[in-house]
Formats: structure tokens, C-alpha cells, sequence
């Protein structure tokens, strides 16, 4: 196979182990290493399933999208929003975060995504704080107070769920909701010609738009396809979390770790954003475990984002499919020495 | 009914406001519109240099102003030396480098950020100056407090620097020759990598010396810069990328729109104001508010 | 009359001061070669680009097959059935050869099974069937013009307009493309193309439009162009009173 | 008309087998080359590498193979700033002049390489005595000049450069008619002071008046050098210039 | 359980500082708990909430799993708010030391305590002690930064002046990073007699720096969270005498006879001693947290680790437990809004002298000392 999935392929024997292998180590995690571990597993696969979101605008369209935590946000508020003020069952919730999130994206694609490059990055940064703010300042998310779910046992699809807040069964909702995206991605940018149509506009927009793409309308359809994609996961959060205030699910780190992610990962490849998704929210989270109470772990992801980028522009993936090898870095080295000139 | 008194006030303090912004929008602009960077990591010079001026003042008799000359050499070699990373990455056959250029200067923020609470801890730090202090009251008018009427006037003077440089000097012409075109630049002799240098190195010393001034006024903090990229980009977005003069424009307006919407509209809206003219401005005038801005993508 | 497939009637484009096509008035017949010649900064590309829509034109109009399509979103003028290909190649290079043909979108009912065979048998066609799941990034560059020519062809369109479709290819190729684009001319397919290469442009097209200076100077056969006393002032530059000073 | 009527000794700059291109994409097939005294004219339709050409004897594009050399100095690989220290001046294709400087920087920026104020004045004067039109217009931004002053702060910049040899790549494009004979007497200007001018030009009859030696280019080739007089047939010029 | 990382690890460290020494001190002293006859060394672990809600809720559960008897909470009501569902779902007993939100306590959680205040009682009552002093102010100026906790702050001061039927001229929220002056202006322009701000130490300088630069002299400023910290010395530096603040414990409290440290003065000298830092409330309340855990195993009598039936039974005891501490005695409510606080402390109206060491100045029957108002103007100091 070409491309898009080669991390297992390229392991010896017969690459089907190793899928079901890892498949039966994603079923059987929570069980085996409980709670705790099933937090961090459910955390890795929603920011997973989130780097994925911006990857699709940001890695396979290339409209660096520095807003994208603000749907994440959105989704969080509009599902927290109807479960804490209207007393309704987590799913309106969940619908509700899709419909606010698509037509909150759809209005915002309008004029923003006729900017490109730096301009629609600060573009969009500029609204996802505006919306921060505005959350910030008004009554039904509960302003800067916060809003606090109800933690009453909830009923899935009219089923009573008899764990509403276990580690487990919100470890399989993110499975759920990541391989989901994954697979999502998977189908609409690697297998069809959506994909083909979103790569080529990114690639070269007028060439594109001189083989019948509708580049305006597929950039629209991208973008409040990844900003639904946040939301999901927001609201999904929210129900999890039980407590959320504006400060903390819409701020512009949120954005940046998605960015950073997708980035170090590998942009516009179906698998980066699960590399980057994991170092990076590893290196974070588990930093605590492995380097003791510490705020070192802050310069050294700063660090190894400067070596990605002077090094590795492709990424995690592209080291691991051989594009970037010794010579490119010796390459870069000496290019990079002859900058150096000063005196 | 709009008091006059408190009106006035309410100007003095939008203005010098405004000044603050222009000591950060000045080289935030030159390097955008010399090196096309976007600098992610401009609110974390402005932290270093805030701590360099608490750590170093009491060495100076606990007077921050005098830390300044050492903040401005040492902020001008780091950014030389810095610079030809960035270069580096916005260059060459790279795939979307201006997103590069961007996530190294995040990377590079985040790292500042993470190595000065690593080192000195979480709590707040006086940048101490026994000669700024207090204000001085024009009656009639209001008061003027010394510190940011000093940094204002720093700000200015460093923006007005900085036009006698480009505009005066030979590496100022150099400058501006490789701004507009750096392959004609090279033709004319000119060292790119050394004048793109010098552009950075002096963006960096300007900052960081801001920072200095900034912590006078405020207080040094390691999580301070974050607002003061968002207001660097608030500087160059409405004063035009890389239009110099319409940065003392941008302060204006910046530091009157906050002061204004705090006093007569609402403390908690100044942001939301804020971020919405930024996200408007950009929607309808990219060039900014003068129309000048040039953006080399 | 003629059955003109294409049709601009006083085009004009202007950059600032500069008039980058001065009133173009030009007619394509359906089923010819139209080569389009002229020296460096003539207009010719301004001229695609306004025909198919990339710019707004200051004044005039497009015909495309007997309507008026002036200022068209060019992917609705590519679905229309009017295809072109730009001077400096542009194939998508993280995709492969095939997904650079299935990305184009068109607006007829054919589902995706019938696209994907129609990109085989395209790909067969232009010889680039084995290169198919090759990204497009390592291929060479005549290959690359190849698979322009391909993509163009997934629209089923009735014009093609080509930007130098030689430029940068070895003989053996260029003469690979020639013999493609006069198989699908004989299908009934109408081809306006731009081309330094004089020898292609003399064994391709069945005439020949010359711009000089944004303006559409003269129009015929190859060889009657090169006659031309217009068309030789563009090129070699003008005659001027000192004329009898010139060396040859 | 002859070349070589200034007194300077100026060396020659020669190319051999220079191969070259962008990325993968090879344009330059072994070129080999040598200016001479007055004008050294490169001809050749578009796409025949005559730019890249020029821009491989100016250090813009890496040499992958071959060797230039100027006189005895071997420049092969030397980046563009220091090649135009040894006396190597370019113009660009449309002159390179910085619009937003004014006239008198961009002359000024010519002389870039130069310390000496006192020198860099004399120069200054020098230019304005070659072309006295840009005297009262030192101030205004070169952006705002005429396309024909354009052309003299492009050529008068160069010359502050204090180079022997100049590269000029098509200074008659874009350039209105009347005034492409302006600019090609502001090339003799050059030449009668003592410079060797190796000139890329699409205005080929106006060029050819000028040149002491010709090279047609065609698909990154040699196809012809020799003098003008060896072009005896237009026709002939026609079909070569053509590649037919 | 606290944030060691992050935008909060400020108060992370405070609050860590008050769990440490309360567990090195049982430990070197006492050896640990004594339950049942048996000593069991107390075992503090710690885990990182980097200052975000989700990160704090997955660290509670890391210690749950690890088998923890017990957690003392972590620093900020966010934090809190988002750790408690977890000790509620695992039935884990949680002390806060350092969580003031009321809304905490409004959520009603059962396994869930504190040991300082909610700040709207903090907030409320050193206002009225500052509103007694002579000569009686007559109007107030109300600041809060737009941020939970800060909020509740400017709110319990500006109800409490409302109560005491003074004129309140404005109340005003505003975001952190604002630019002081222009708050400073528009009171100044009304001139109140008294500034009341609630928010955390950074704010705190700002307001103050941008009062001293603009010459706004109003009779006193009162500010809650934490003037008598180092971080607020150290960051007004000159400007900070003759701030009011609040507290509900100082070292110079006169009490004596509690459990592990006999008097507040015994415990700041351990402080300083351990970290060459004078302890805050938070610090002391945090320590309060450890000693009560302390005394309901003791009354609880069953050896670690704990079963869930222990558990229940502990909260049981905590809810009846009523311990005398150099923190002062420690019980917690059992219903309203205020449950599972302990209210039973006295709010100290504070004041900080020339040399920026803090004094009591209120209410009446607690002040150790007079109080210095109104203040002096900025150009007489």
C-alpha cells in the first residue's frame, strides 16, 4: 500500500497481527490497567481525534486554521449549555453541539476563508477569542463562573447508562468517536475524491478551480466539516468533565496543541496527527510520572518543536517513511550554517 | 453627561497606553515586514526582558532603567543569532513556510516561557526604579504618570530610531532594498543573512528592552507575554503588516478603544472589543486601517 | 459563417497603467488547432487566464459555444467544457497520478466507477497507465505534462486550451504529446495553444493568432505569419528610421 | 561598429561547459562562453536558458557543473555579493530597481560595496553627467519615475558599482517603443566608457546593431556564436532565432 | 493533589508547603498516626493538575488507583470543581485546604471538605471590619477581576457595604490583563473613600502600581486574595504598605493548644524554618486539611489502606469532627449553602505596615493592632 498507512506495514511478519493486535490492546486497555490509565488513554484518543479535526483544514487544506480550539469550545457549551440549563439528556446535547458548531462554522467560512495565509491564521485566532470572551460575559454559559453538568446517571439512546461518569465507558466513546474520525479521514481524504479535490486546491488552488473544483465551496465544506469534528469531541468532554468555564475549553492552547500535534506528527497524512497526538499529550501529561513536579517539560516540547521544524518539516511520519534521513539533516545543517553570518 | 475631567484622563490614559503598544509594535512590524516573520515568540521577549530587569536592577541600585543598555546588547545578539533559524525555516524548498515560520516561533515561545518558570518560579517580580515613580498633574488636564509616559516616549523615540536607521543609514538602505526584493539585493553586494540579522537583533534588543519598561509598570511575570503577542498582532494588523508609521496609529487607537470601552461601556468587554475590530479590520481592510500594509505571502 | 466554438469580442485587461490585453477580438472554429504566438510579455497568458476566467476582464466579452460565459467562475467554465492547462506545470504533487485525475469534478451524472474507468483509459491513452499510484512529486516533467493533458481530458471538455504544452520536454515526448493532441483534434476536440517552440506550433496548428504588445496582430496559416512584416517587427523588434543602419 | 574603443584593460569573463537548472529540471547543457570587448549579445527564443544563463555568471543560480572565471579569478560557486565585488554589475530583467527607495538611494545602494563617501560622490557625479535627466528627480521614489528614467537608475546604479562588466538581462522589455533606442544609446554610453556589456536581448534587430559577437541559444545549447556579419541573411537569423 | 505546573502553580506550591509540613511533622514528631495502637508514617504523594481542570480530574484519579486513603485537594475552585465528581464517583474522602469558590460547596458534594472559608464570607467580613474604622468611610469603590474567584470576592464586599448602608459607587468587573489606569480613573473620578478589589496577587500590583502612578488616593485599599504574601511584597514592593487585606489566620493569632503545632507562632516558625517563608492562610489552612485527617483516622481505628466501608464511615466522622488547631478549631457544616465548609474561623482584617509585614486591624475585638487610617497619600510616604 502507498502512502497514508505505513507505520504497521513497514514491522515484521504479517502486518494483520499487528492490527489486531493493537486492536484487541484499544478494546481491552481500560480493563487492563484501569482508571487512571483509562483516563489517559481516553485524553490521547480525544486530542488524537482532535489534531485529526485540524488536520483536515489546516494539514489537507493548508488554511491554517489558529481558531480551531473555539469549536471545541462550542461544542463543550452547547452540549453543557443543554444538559445544565434545560435539564436535557446528554444526545440533545450532542446534536445540539453539531447544528451550533455547523452553522457557527458555516457563518465564519463565509468571509474568513477568503483570506489565506497569515491573514486567515490571525483571522481566525481573532474570532476564537471574541468568542471566549463572549462566553465569558454572558449568562447562559454561566459566564466566568462556569458551568457545572449534571452528574446524575444519564440514559443513552433510552438506555439508563449505570456508569455516567466511569473512566470506561467514556474511554469507549472516545475510541468510538476517534477511530471514527480516523476512519472518516481515512474515507473522505486518502479513498475519495472529496480528499483528492481538498489536497489539490491546497496544492494549487487554480489549477483546481480550472478542473471544475468549486474551490470555494469545497474549502467551506472542509472547514465546518474539522470544526464539527472539535465540537463533537467538546461536547463528549463536557458530559465527561462535568465542570467547564470558558478559560479552560476555549482557551487558545487548545488551538496551539492541535496545531503542534498535527505539525510535529506529520501534516496532511492520516497517521501524523496520531504520532504527534500521542508525543506530544504524553510528554504532558505523564511528564508529572517520569520527570517528577516539574515545569521542565514545557521548555524541552519547546525545544523539540524548534528541532522538528529546522530538521524535519514532514514530521514524525516523515522520518518514520524514511523522507527524512541523515543526509537531509546534514543538508539542512550546513545550509542552516551558512545563515549564520553576522560579522 | 461626560465628564471632563475623567474625559481627559480617559485620553492621557489611551495615549500612553498606546505607547506601551508602539515599544512592541515598532519591531514587531520591522521584523514582519523585513523578514516576513510572524513572530510568534514577541510577548515572550518582552517577558525575558521584563525578568532580566528584576534580576539585574538590584546589581544597578535597584534601578531598572539602568539595565536597559545590557538588555539592549543582549537581546540584539540573541536575536542575530536567532534569526537565521527562522530564515532557515521560511525558506528553501519547504512545504508551507510561513506555517513554519510561525510554529518555530511558538516553539520558541514555548520554550522561553517554560525555561524562565522552570528557573524562577511562578511569582510576580518588581522591576524595581526609584526615578519612575508617581505622576506628574497638569492641572485641568489629568495626570500623567511617569513610568508609562517615559515608556511612551520610548516607544516613540525607539520608532523614530528605527525610521532614521532605515531611512538615514546605509544598513537601514540595505534593509529596506532586501525587504523589497532580496535576489536584487544580493546583486547590489548586499549580505542578506547579515543585515536580516541585524533587522532581528535590533527587533529583539527594542522588545526586550520594552519588557524592561513594561515590568516597571506592571510587574514581571512568566505568564505575561501571551498578551503581549495578541497585542503585537493587534499593532501590525491595524497599523498594516510591516508599515512602520502606521504603528504610532495603531497604538492610538489600540490604547483609546481599550481605555474608552473600559470606562464608558464595560471593563469586561474590552477584549471582546478588541478581538472583534481585529477580526473586522481583517475581514474588510487587510492592508489595515491606512491601507498601507504590505503581506508578502 | 463559421462555426466559431470560442469567441472573444474586444477583450480587455488591464494591471494598473499597464494593458495587458488591448481589446483582443479573436474567433476559434470548432474542431481546429489555434496556435497563439507572440514574444515574451505579449498577453497571451493574461489572455487564457480572462478567457477562462481567472480574471475579470476591464471591458468586452467571451463567447463559449454560442453563450456568453464573460466572467465566469472558472471551474463553472471547466465544467462547461473548457479546459486548460497553465505555463508552468501544476500537477498535485502529494497525489498520486490516478487521484490527480479523479480529483477533477464535473457536472454530469456519471457515477464513480464510470470516472475511475474513464481516468484508466485516459491514463492508457496518454501511456501513463504504469505510473498511475505514483505520487505525483517524482515524476519527471514531461510525465508531468502528460498528466495535465490527462486531467484536462477528465472533464470531457470541447476546448482545450494548452499553456506551452512542449516547454521543458524532450523531443521524443513532445512528439508524443503532438501526436495525442492531433488524435483527440480528430475526435473533434478544439485545441487553442500557446507555444514558443516554432517547430511545434509549424506541425500543429491548422492556424496561427500572433499578439504583439496586448493586441491581436495578425491571424492565418503558420507560414503566412511568418511573412508577416507585424509578426517579424514583434519578434526581432521594430524597424525604426535608422533601419538602414542595421547590419543585415 | 566596434567594440573595445575604451581604454580599461577589462578581463574576460568565460563560462565553460556550465550546467545548470532548478530543482531536477536541467535548463543549461553545457554552455561554454566568453564575453569580448564592447557588446557580447545572448539571442534566443523563450525557454532557451539565455536568463538562467545569465543568472548562473551572476551567482543567482548554482553552477552543477563547469567552471566561470573572470580574468584569473575563479568565481565558480561565488554567491552574488561577492561576485559583484570583483567588477561584475547585473541588471535584472525589468532594471531591479527598488521602487520604494528613492533615486538617489538606489544609486547609492549600487555603490554598496564601497566605504569611501568621497568615492561613492565622484561616482554619483559621474552617473548624473552620463544621465543628466535623473538630476532633479534624486528624491522621488524610483516607482514613480518614467519606464525610460527607470532605466537609467537601473544602468546608472550599476555603474556606481564601479564594475568593468555588465550583465543585461533584456533592459528593453517593457519599455515603450520610442524609448528602446534611448536605452540602447545608454548602453553605447557604457561601452564607449570602457565596459564590456554581455547583453541577453529580445529586440534582436536593435541589438544586433550594438554587438561586437553573438550567442544563440536554443534548449540550453550553444547553437551559434561567431560575429554579427556571420548572420548575413535575416531569414536565416529568422529560423535560427525560431528553432526551425 | 495540587498544581505544580501551569498558570496556578503559584498557589500550588503555597498549598503544597501546607501538606508537606503537616505530614514531615506528625512523621518526625509523633512518627505518623497513631490508629489503634499502631504508628503508620503518613505518606504525602503528590500529583501535578498543571493548573487545568481535566488534568486535575485525571491526577485524582491516578491517586485513587495508587490506592490513596485519603486526598487533600487541590489549588483553585476550577481544579476543585472538577475533581470532586471523581471523589464522589469513587466515594474518596477530599479535604481542600485551599478552594474558596462558594460554589463548591453549593454543589452539595458528600465526600468533599474544606478548611478555609468560602470567600464570600471571607470577603464580606473583613469589608465590614474595614467599614468600622474611624473616621467612618461613606463610600466605596467595589473592583473584581472577571474570574470566579475573584468575583465572588467583589461581590461578598460589595454586598457587605451595601449592608452597612454605605454608598457603593461602582462595581466593576474587568478582565485580567485590562490596563489598571483606566479602572483607577473612573474611580478616582468619583474619589470614594474606600477601594475594595478582589482578585488574585498580580492584579493586586497592578492596581496598586497604576493608584501610585496616577496620584488616586482613596482612604485605604482593601484587596483579597493574598497581600500578605511574599509574591505581593515582592511585586508592589514600595507601594505595598498600608494595604488592607484579608485572612482568617496570621501567625500573631493568639490561640494556643492545638493538635501537632500549639500555636499559630509555633507553626509560622516551623514554616520558616522548613522554607524560610512566613505561612499565609491557604498554607495554614492546608496544614489544618492534613491534622484533621490526622485525628479522624485516629477516631476511626482502622489500619490502612482502607476499605470502602472505612471510607464512609470516615466521612461520618468528618462531618461530626470538631478539632482545635493552631488554625483555629476545624468543623465542617452539614447543610446549606456553606456545606461541608469550615466556617468556624474568624476573617482577619489585615493591614500591612511600613515594612510590609502584615497586622491586625479588625475586626474590633481581634485587632492586635490600630490601624493606619486613613492612609497616607502616595506623595507622603
Amino acid at each position: 500500500m502507498s502512502g497514508p498507512v505505513p507505520s504497521l506495514d513497514r514491522l515484521p511478519g504479517d502486518p494483520r497481527y499487528w492490527y489486531a493486535g493493537l486492536a484487541v490492546l484499544l478494546v481491552a486497555w481500560p480493563l487492563l490497567f484501569g482508571a487512571f490509565w483509562a483516563r489517559i488513554g481516553l485524553g490521547a484518543l480525544m486530542w488524537i481525534g482532535l489534531a485529526q479535526s485540524w488536520n483536515m483544514i489546516g494539514g489537507y487544506a493548508g488554511y491554517l486554521d489558529f481558531g480551531h480550539g473555539a469549536y471545541f469550545g462550542i461544542g463543550a457549551f452547547a452540549a453543557g449549555i443543554a444538559m445544565a440549563q434545560f435539564g436535557y439528556p446528554f444526545l440533545v446535547g450532542f446534536g445540539l453541539a453539531i447544528v451550533v458548531s455547523s452553522i457557527v462554522s458555516y457563518l465564519v467560512a463565509v468571509p474568513t476563508l477568503r483570506l489565506t495565509g497569515a491573514y486567515f491564521a490571525i483571522a481566525t485566532w481573532a474570532f476564537a477569542e471574541s468568542i471566549k470572551q463572549t462566553a465569558l460575559v454572558t449568562g447562559i454559559t454561566g459566564g466566568t463562573f462556569g458551568l457545572s453538568l449534571p452528574r446524575s446517571p444519564d440514559t443513552f439512546v433510552g438506555v439508563p447508562v449505570p456508569f455516567a461518569i466511569s473512566e470506561t465507558f467514556f474511554y469507549y466513546a472516545m475510541l468510538v468517536l476517534c477511530l471514527a474520525t480516523m476512519a472518516l479521514t481515512y474515507y473522505l481524504f486518502e479513498r475519495h475524491e472529496f480528499g483528492y479535490r481538498v489536497k489539490a486546491l491546497r496544492d494549487d488552488q487554480d489549477a483546481a478551480e480550472s478542473l471544475g473544483i468549486d474551490t470555494t465551496r469545497v474549502k467551506r465544506q472542509v472547514y465546518v466539516l474539522s470544526c464539527v469534528v472539535a465540537a463533537v469531541f467538546g461536547s463528549v468532554h463536557a458530559w465527561y468533565i462535568v465542570y467547564i468555564h470558558p478559560n479552560d475549553v476555549l482557551a487558545p492552547i487548545i488551538t496551539d496543541r492541535m496545531v503542534i500535534m498535527a505539525l510535529l506528527g506529520g501534516l496532511g497524512t492520516l497517521t501524523g496527527p496520531v504520532a504527534g497526538g500521542l508525543l506530544v499529550f504524553l510528554l504532558e501529561r505523564l511528564s508529572s510520572v517520569f520527570l517528577g513536579s516539574t515545569t521542565f517539560y514545557l521548555p524541552l516540547i519547546g525545544v523539540l518543536i524548534m528541532v522538528t521544524v529546522l530538521f524535519a518539516p514532514s514530521g514524525i511520519i516523515g522520518i518514520l517513511r524514511g523522507e527524512v534521513d541523515r543526509d537531509d539533516v546534514r543538508k539542512n545543517v550546513k545550509e542552516l550554517g551558512e545563515k549564520f553570518d553576522l560579522l | 453627561m461626560v465628564d471632563i475631567g475623567l474625559f481627559t484622563q480617559i485620553v492621557i490614559n489611551g495615549l500612553l497606553l498606546g505607547g506601551i503598544y508602539i515599544t512592541i509594535g515598532v519591531g514587531f512590524s520591522l521584523a514582519f515586514g523585513v523578514l516576513e516573520v510572524v513572530d510568534f515568540a514577541v510577548g515572550e521577549y518582552v517577558m525575558v526582558g521584563a525578568f532580566m530587569g528584576a534580576v539585574l536592577a538590584p546589581v544597578f541600585g535597584a534601578e531598572g532603567i539602568f539595565v536597559i543598555p545590557i538588555v539592549l546588547v543582549v537581546f540584539f545578539l540573541a536575536g542575530s543569532l536567532i534569526q537565521p533559524l527562522i530564515h532557515h525555516v521560511t525558506t528553501g524548498d519547504r512545504p508551507h513556510p510561513l506555517l513554519m515560520g510561525l510554529v518555530f516561533t511558538f516553539g520558541l515561545a514555548t520554550f522561553l516561557r517554560g525555561s524562565v518558570l522552570t528557573i524562577f518560579g511562578p511569582n510576580n517580580q518588581d522591576v524595581p526604579s526609584s526615578l519612575l515613580t508617581g505622576g506628574v498633574t497638569v492641572p485641568g488636564v489629568g495626570t500623567f504618570p511617569v513610568v508609562r509616559t517615559v515608556t511612551a516616549v520610548f516607544g516613540v523615540t525607539g520608532l523614530l530610531v528605527f525610521m532614521y536607521y532605515l531611512y538615514r543609514t546605509r544598513g537601514g538602505m540595505a534593509i529596506r532594498a532586501i525587504a523589497e526584493d532580496r535576489t536584487n539585493a544580493r546583486l547590489m553586494g548586499i549580505n542578506i543573512n547579515r543585515y536580516q540579522s541585524i533587522a532581528y537583533g535590533a527587533y529583539a534588543a527594542l522588545t526586550g528592552s520594552a519588557g524592561v519598561f513594561i515590568g516597571m509598570i506592571f510587574t514581571a511575570n512568566p505568564g505575561m507575554g501571551l498578551q503581549y503577542t495578541a497585542f503585537a498582532f493587534f499593532m501590525v494588523v491595524l497599523a498594516g503588516m510591516g508599515y512602520l508609521p502606521g504603528v504610532i496609529l495603531a497604538g492610538i487607537v489600540l490604547g483609546l478603544t481599550q481605555s474608552f470601552t473600559a470606562v464608558y461601556i464595560s471593563g469586561n468587554l474590552v477584549l471582546l472589543v478588541l478581538f472583534a475590530i481585529i477580526y473586522v479590520v481583517l475581514l474588510v481592510s487587510p492592508a489595515g486601517i491606512l491601507g498601507k500594509g504590505e503581506w508578502a505571502t | 459563417m463559421t462555426d466559431d466554438i470560442l469567441r472573444t469580442t474586444d477583450l480587455t485587461k488591464r494591471f494598473g497603467a499597464l494593458t495587458a490585453n488591448d481589446g483582443i477580438s479573436l474567433s476559434v472554429e470548432r474542431g481546429e488547432i489555434r496556435g497563439i504566438i507572440g514574444p515574451n510579455g505579449s498577453g497571451k497568458t493574461t489572455f487564457f487566464n480572462t478567457v477562462t476566467g481567472f480574471y475579470q476582464p476591464d471591458s468586452g466579452s467571451v463567447h463559449f459555444d454560442g453563450e456568453e460565459v464573460t466572467g465566469w467562475e472558472p471551474h463553472r467554465l471547466a465544467r462547461r467544457g473548457l479546459g486548460r492547462t497553465f505555463q508552468i506545470v501544476s500537477p498535485f504533487k502529494n497525489m498520486t497520478v490516478r487521484q490527480n485525475m479523479l480529483a477533477v469534478q464535473t457536472d454530469d451524472d456519471r457515477s464513480r466507477e464510470e470516472k475511475r474507468d474513464r481516468a484508466g483509459e485516459i491514463m492508457e491513452f496518454l501511456e501513463i497507465d504504469h505510473i498511475a499510484d505514483n505520487e505525483a512529486r517524482g515524476m519527471s516533467g514531461g510525465q508531468q505534462k502528460l498528466l495535465e493533458l490527462g486531467r484536462v481530458l477528465m472533464l470531457d471538455p470541447e476546448v482545450v486550451m494548452l499553456d506551452e504544452p512542449a516547454a521543458g520536454v524532450n523531443p521524443a515526448l513532445e512528439s508524443r504529446i503532438m501526436d495525442h493532441i492531433h488524435e483527440l483534434n480528430d475526435e473533434g476536440r478544439t485545441f487553442v495553444v500557446i507555444e514558443h517552440d516554432m517547430h511545434v506550433m509549424k506541425t500543429l496548428a491548422d492556424s496561427v493568432s500572433v499578439f504583439d504588445s496586448g493586441s491581436h496582430i495578425a491571424q492565418g496559416d503558420f507560414e503566412e505569419v511568418s511573412q508577416d512584416d507585424a509578426v517579424r517587427e514583434a519578434y526581432l523588434g521594430g524597424t525604426t528610421a535608422e533601419d538602414d543602419e542595421v547590419p543585415i | 561598429m566596434s567594440g573595445g574603443n575604451g581604454s580599461k584593460d577589462v578581463p574576460t569573463l568565460s563560462a565553460t561547459g556550465i550546467e545548470a537548472g532548478y530543482d531536477r529540471h536541467q535548463v543549461l547543457h553545457g554552455i561554454t562562453f566568453e564575453s569580448r570587448d564592447g557588446v557580447t549579445c545572448i539571442f534566443g527564443p523563450n525557454g532557451s536558458g539565455k536568463s538562467t544563463f545569465l543568472k548562473t555568471l551572476n551567482g543567482i543560480v548554482p553552477v552543477w557543473d563547469g567552471t566561470v572565471t573572470y580574468g584569473d579569478v575563479d568565481l565558480t560557486g561565488a554567491k552574488p555579493e561577492e561576485i559583484v565585488t570583483h567588477g561584475i554589475a547585473t541588471l535584472p530583467q525589468g532594471g531591479g530597481i527598488f521602487g520604494s527607495l528613492s533615486v538617489e538611494e538606489n544609486l547609492e545602494v549600487g555603490a554598496f560595496t564601497v566605504d569611501d563617501a568621497a568615492a561613492i560622490g565622484d561616482r554619483k557625479a559621474e552617473v548624473l553627467e552620463v544621465f543628466p535627466a535623473l538630476e532633479d528627480k534624486l528624491g522621488q521614489k524610483a516607482r514613480d519615475l518614467s519606464g525610460g528614467q527607470q532605466m537609467m537608475v537601473s544602468l546608472g546604479r550599476a555603474m556606481m558599482t564601479g564594475a568593468d562588466t555588465f550583465l543585461l538581462d533584456e533592459p528593453s522589455a517593457g519599455l515603450a517603443p520610442r524609448l528602446v533606442d534611448d536605452a540602447f544609446g545608454l548602453i553605447e554610453r557604457l561601452v564607449d566608457r570602457g565596459a564590456q556589456v554581455v547583453l541577453i536581448e529580445q529586440n534582436v534587430r536593435a541589438a544586433l546593431r550594438l554587438a561586437d559577437y553573438v550567442y544563440i541559444l536554443a534548449e540550453g545549447e550553444v547553437q551559434f556564436n561567431g560575429p554579427p556579419e556571420d548572420l548575413s541573411e535575416e531569414d536565416e537569423l529568422m529560423e535560427l532565432y525560431l528553432g526551425l | 493533589m495540587t498544581s505544580l505546573s501551569g498558570d496556578l502553580r503559584f498557589g500550588g506550591e503555597v498549598t503544597q508547603r501546607g501538606y508537606d509540613l503537616w505530614a514531615d511533622t506528625v512523621n518526625d514528631e509523633k512518627g505518623g498516626i497513631e490508629v489503634g495502637g499502631e504508628t503508620y508514617e503518613v505518606e504525602v504523594e503528590y500529583a501535578d493538575a498543571q493548573s487545568s481542570p481535566s488534568t486535575g480530574a485525571d491526577a485524582a484519579s491516578e491517586m485513587i488507583e495508587d490506592g490513596a486513603d485519603a486526598i487533600l485537594g487541590p489549588y483553585s475552585s476550577n481544579v476543585t470543581l472538577a475533581v470532586c465528581p471523581i471523589m464522589e464517583q469513587n466515594s474518596m474522602p477530599h479535604i481542600t485546604g485551599s478552594a474558596e469558590s462558594p460554589q463548591i460547596w453549593q454543589e452539595g458534594f458528600e465526600y468533599s471538605f474544606g478548611t478555609i472559608p468560602t470567600v464570600s464570607i471571607i470577603g464580606n467580613e473583613a469589608t465590614s471590619a474595614l467599614l468600622n474604622l474611624e473616621p467612618q468611610p461613606d463610600s466605596v469603590y467595589v473592583t473584581a477581576v472577571n474570574e470566579p474567584f475573584s468575583v465572588a470576592t467583589g461581590e461578598s464586599m460589595r454586598d457587605a457595604a451595601e449592608e452597612a448602608g454605605v454608598t457603593v459607587e461602582n462595581y466593576e468587573e474587568f478582565p485580567r490583563d485590562a490596563d489598571y489606569t483606566n479602572v483607577v480613573s473612573a474611580a478616582q473620578d468619583v474619589d470614594p473613600d474606600l477601594h475594595l478589589h478582589g482578585g488574585h496577587i498580580g492584579s493586586h500590583v497592578d492596581l496598586i502600581s497604576a493608584s501610585e502612578q496616577l496620584g488616586y488616593n482613596p482612604d485605604g485599599f482593601l484587596m483579597h486574595y493574598g497581600v500578605n504574601t511574599g509574591s505581593y511584597k515582592d511585586g508592589a514592593d514600595d507601594q505595598a504598605p498600608y494595604t488592607f487585606g484579608a485572612t482568617v489566620w496570621i501567625p500573631s493569632v493568639d490561640r494556643s493548644g492545638g493538635v501537632l503545632f500549639d500555636s499559630p507562632q509555633a507553626y509560622a516558625d516551623a514554616s520558616e524554618s522548613e522554607y524560610d517563608t512566613a505561612p499565609d492562610y491557604t498554607q495554614a489552612g492546608s496544614t489544618a486539611a492534613g491534622i484533621v485527617f490526622q485525628e479522624a483516622f485516629k477516631e476511626l481505628g482502622s489500619a490502612p489502606p482502607l476499605s470502602q466501608d472505612d471510607k464512609d464511615e470516615l466521612i461520618g466522622i468528618l462531618e461530626e469532627i470538631d478539632v482545635n488547631t493552631f488554625y483555629g478549631d476545624v468543623a465542617f457544616e452539614t447543610e446549606g449553602e456553606y456545606y461541608h465548609n469550615n466556617i468556624n474561623t474568624q476573617t482577619l482584617l489585615i493591614q500591612l505596615g511600613e515594612d510590609g509585614s502584615p497586622a491586625i486591624v479588625g475586626p474590633e475585638d481581634a485587632a492586635t493592632d490600630e490601624a493606619n487610617y486613613p492612609v497616607p497619600a502616595w506623595d507622603e510616604r
